[in-house]
């Protein structure tokens, strides 16, 4: 994987593959696509902006989801 | 006739709730106990929060498998936020992923009381309520206070009724008079609820409703505490409505004076 | 779930009743909303007065016409009675009108407080249980009385938490959880609950059942107010069966601590 | 009438008719049997003793029903 | 001003006391901590109890020498007896050591709560009455029992504002007021007091006294305790007599509301 | 003794006060009587409102005659004002007119309840501190508005027990207590006292102090209610330093269980 | 001491010499006279009783005094 | 007094005569100069200054004193 990124994801490093996008990113980590929220760089994205927003080297992304709570 | 009291909905920002009990998710010991629960509570509106996702274990069963959001709606809080800040942030990211305006709004003062930092408070809900959120501000019971979230575009004021978690019941219950006075808003009393007769109590008062998590979740029989919650809530809105005698320091026969047989 | 509690029912003298709630007879309105109401109480026994019939009117119906028999047992008091004596008399009066060896002994010491005069109380009850009555007595609030009912063959204590008719609730909850821990028989709240948390807290306490009558037929729509009760009552058991989370004097988050994306 | 009774009915005096038993008396004050009590001189009767109990002048009888009462 | 007060003595049997606080002498961590406490409290009763002189150990020395007897007076306790008939020769046995006819009546109904036996202590109020006696019995918070006292010729009646020693305040206040408005003797409560404002509620309520030891004699520093409780029962005296402001729901300014320099 | 209390005495901004109770000038019958109540509450301090002066009228005396400044500080309020502006404008104008940098701050939120603004009072606070001012603000009862005004430089933190003049006494003992966990700065109750023993009650949870007016001012006898405040602020203080004995549900017998001759 | 007097005192049993009176007693048991009383056989005596009033074998004594109490 | 000064004095205006200075203002108005504060068009002034500041047509002048309050 020469090609890799290094993101931070939620916090910690987190070396990935050459990815095309933030969707793509999502579908690496196993993750479903529902009822969770990103943020690319402290600017959230809309969900409709996942496809076509690409990764770069060093970006900070922060992936959230409903836990319980009062 | 219990089940329906189908003219008096609770009403926030337009919405209809044929419950006006709100149920925290957290604290559960297992997801069963929370669905069982949760439908034992009649709620239709259950608050959740935002987190990381942990990237690593995916174990555990997901939260939201466990609620019926057919029935029920999902009320995203800013729980842990301390500045105004976080909380807008959170806000943000729980309407992206719950798809929903509605937040429940907590900017906490402290970590020991947990009680709010009202002045943040009220700037968080103005910059929400400018971006369309539907605001449910987490308060303490000062009127003033109240009116200023008001003023501010909040769907409803909720004032706690003790600490957070604290069981101790309506500490106040003049200020959440004065409150109900000061305010054209619902009032949903959040926090410090520990037993069914303290629900009861608030919706006397004439509370719109009643939001609880650790109430119900860490009791000893969480699916059992639900539903007494549940009717705790309807009979001190119906007692509200029945209109209760008034307090007099001396007795008053029951049974008639006269005609007693001696 | 609600409807049934058929686990969880009242057993006085080897009977079970479905209901933990006792409603009284007087004072309301008119008997079409008693009867009303007692229908929406779900109450499975009511009390009643034993008074002189009146040979002339006629007219106003009779109170029986008013309720199913069939679903409530009638309970006669001895309300009025100001010695041991009296009331012996208007309990025997009561089982002879009545067919059934029930009856609510109320000796009265003073006509401002209808407090019960407690010495003639226990009096009463012995001679009555030698008799073969089952003995529901109207008591203060003080365990050695209570023991004392207990030894006399009492099948319930039934101390007031307040005047009757006064609507202010358990004055002394203290008191009323002693005796719960003093006597074996079951312990009935009689005499001055004003609203529904009023009962829920009496059945929080671990009280057995709750009697009232004027905070029903004296709110101002009895009916709702007796269903408030009927769930207070419910809710209020439910809650003591569930057992609740513990006071405490600080907050304790109910959504986690970590995990908040800043 | 010339040989009615008097009575004193729930602390009233009252005179009526020569009747044969207080269950007659009952009938004559036009009462329904169920759910009443009936005490003759201080004595409670048993529902199946007023056929067979007879009044005398000067009797005094209570009669007793349920009302409302808490 | 403080000291003063000479127009307000309290007034029992035709006594007049300086202080309207009574001391018990129970408890203490020794009889120098007892004396200081005396001292400051300024209490001029205070009880005793009445017990089997040991004969083996002379040492520890006698209570009585740390009693200024000049200015106090002993009131010596029934504590301890059961039934009417140990509370009698209890009460005589007291009188012929303290040579006087006063006697704090108690008969115990129950070892946990330590409630009085009502109906034994007014058959034994009655015989002491008769032999002579000065009677101040202890009692529950019934009303109709107070009376049934003053009708047997108690001095003052002196009901528990809760459990002896269990320092809870005065559990229901209702039911001291309703008994102030039904006997016409002095009103003493006597017991449950844990804290100074207890005092003063006691007095505020309109009671004539209080009565009290563990609250004095088991805080940490029994002589400060004494003194705040002597500075309590004047207060709640000064306060009653001065008559109260009422209550009111909402604010009422203090300062004028108008001439603000704007 | 009860005189003394020497080591005891209250600092607030290093000064020293002998006294605990701080009381207003406001609402009595006239200031004959006025004085009389101020010389018998002990106050070392007390509080007066800045008007414009009445140039037709100069009838009726002026207060300060009536006040022995000798003994007793003038603590100007700002009452009456309704931003931070005001506040501040009538802090600067009360200390050109006393000559003294102490203020006791209001800002007030609402006409009816006389809540403070704790925004606007946190923000004032902060302007007058930089000014050398000494500000003790009036505030809710509020644990991180406390916080806030200590960080702002506040002297005292003075949190409302009730609201102003309406005499229900501390409302919310648990915020009290938390409030006196969360700051380092002395806590003096202000507002809501309306006889004594809310004012033990506001010292035996601890506070260092007790601001009142009403409560002497509108009794029916101001001169003994200002002494009964007196005694009442001391006996709290003393009491808690004292350390009370716990509270028990049972209880436990003052009297030797043993040695009863029977 | 062959004359001792055998008595219950406080519920001991206890062998005493030979003594006049009940005052004898208390000085024999150095009790101070102040402030106590004396019960025999279960009657309380006045305390101008105790100098005439005997001893007899098998006697029931009871002396009280006042302590600590609420 | 065809020299006065129209002050507005507390609020409301008022005609004085030609007058030195703030302090002989308030000697005009008998005041006494204890425990008052004056400010001057929203400037407070500080009591030293009162001797100095001089008078002006329409000048607003805040008279506050300190009455009873809570």
């Amino acid at each position: 994987m020469e090609t890799a990124l290094t993101l931070e994801i939620n916090g910690e490093r987190r070396s990935v593959p050459q990815l095309p996008s933030v969707r793509a990113l999502l579908a690496h980590l196993r993750l479903k696509e529902e009822r969770i929220a990103v943020e690319l760089n402290s600017r959230i994205l809309r969900r409709e902006e996942w496809e076509r927003t690409p990764l770069r080297d060093r970006d900070r992304i922060e992936i959230v989801q409903f836990v319980g709570g009062g | 006739m219990t089940q329906g009291l189908p003219d008096d909905a609770l009403v926030l920002a337009g919405r209809s709730f044929g419950s006006r009990l709100i149920v925290g998710t957290g604290k559960y010991p297992d997801f069963e106990v929370m669905r069982e629960a949760l439908a034992r509570s009649g709620a239709e509106m259950v608050t959740v929060a935002v987190r990381r996702t942990n990237l690593g274990d995916k174990s555990g069963g997901n939260l939201l498998d466990y609620i019926d959001t057919g029935r029920i709606m999902l009320l995203p809080n800013t729980a842990g936020c301390y500045t105004a800040e976080e909380a807008i942030r959170t806000a943000r990211l729980g309407r992206e992923a719950g798809l929903s305006e509605w937040v429940k709004l907590e900017v906490i003062g402290d970590e020991k009381t947990l009680f709010p930092d009202t002045e943040a408070l009220v700037a968080a809900t103005r910059v929400l309520v400018r971006e369309g959120f539907i605001v449910l501000p987490y308060t303490n019971d000062d009127p003033i206070v109240a009116r200023k979230l008001e003023d501010a575009g909040a769907a409803a004021v909720m004032p706690l009724g003790a600490p957070i978690g604290s069981g101790m019941g309506i500490q106040n219950p003049a200020h959440i008079r004065i409150i109900l006075e000061t305010v054209s808003v619902p009032v949903i009393v959040d926090a410090g609820v520990g037993t069914a007769s303290d629900a009861s109590i608030a919706m006397e008062l004439g509370c719109d409703g009643v939001l609880m998590n650790t109430g119900i979740a860490c009791a000893q029989n969480p699916a059992a505490m639900a539903e007494a919650m549940k009717l705790a809530v309807r009979s001190g809105r119906l007692a509200y409505k029945a209109g209760r005698i008034p307090r007099k320091m001396y007795a008053s026969a029951s049974s008639p004076v006269d005609g007693v047989s001696r």
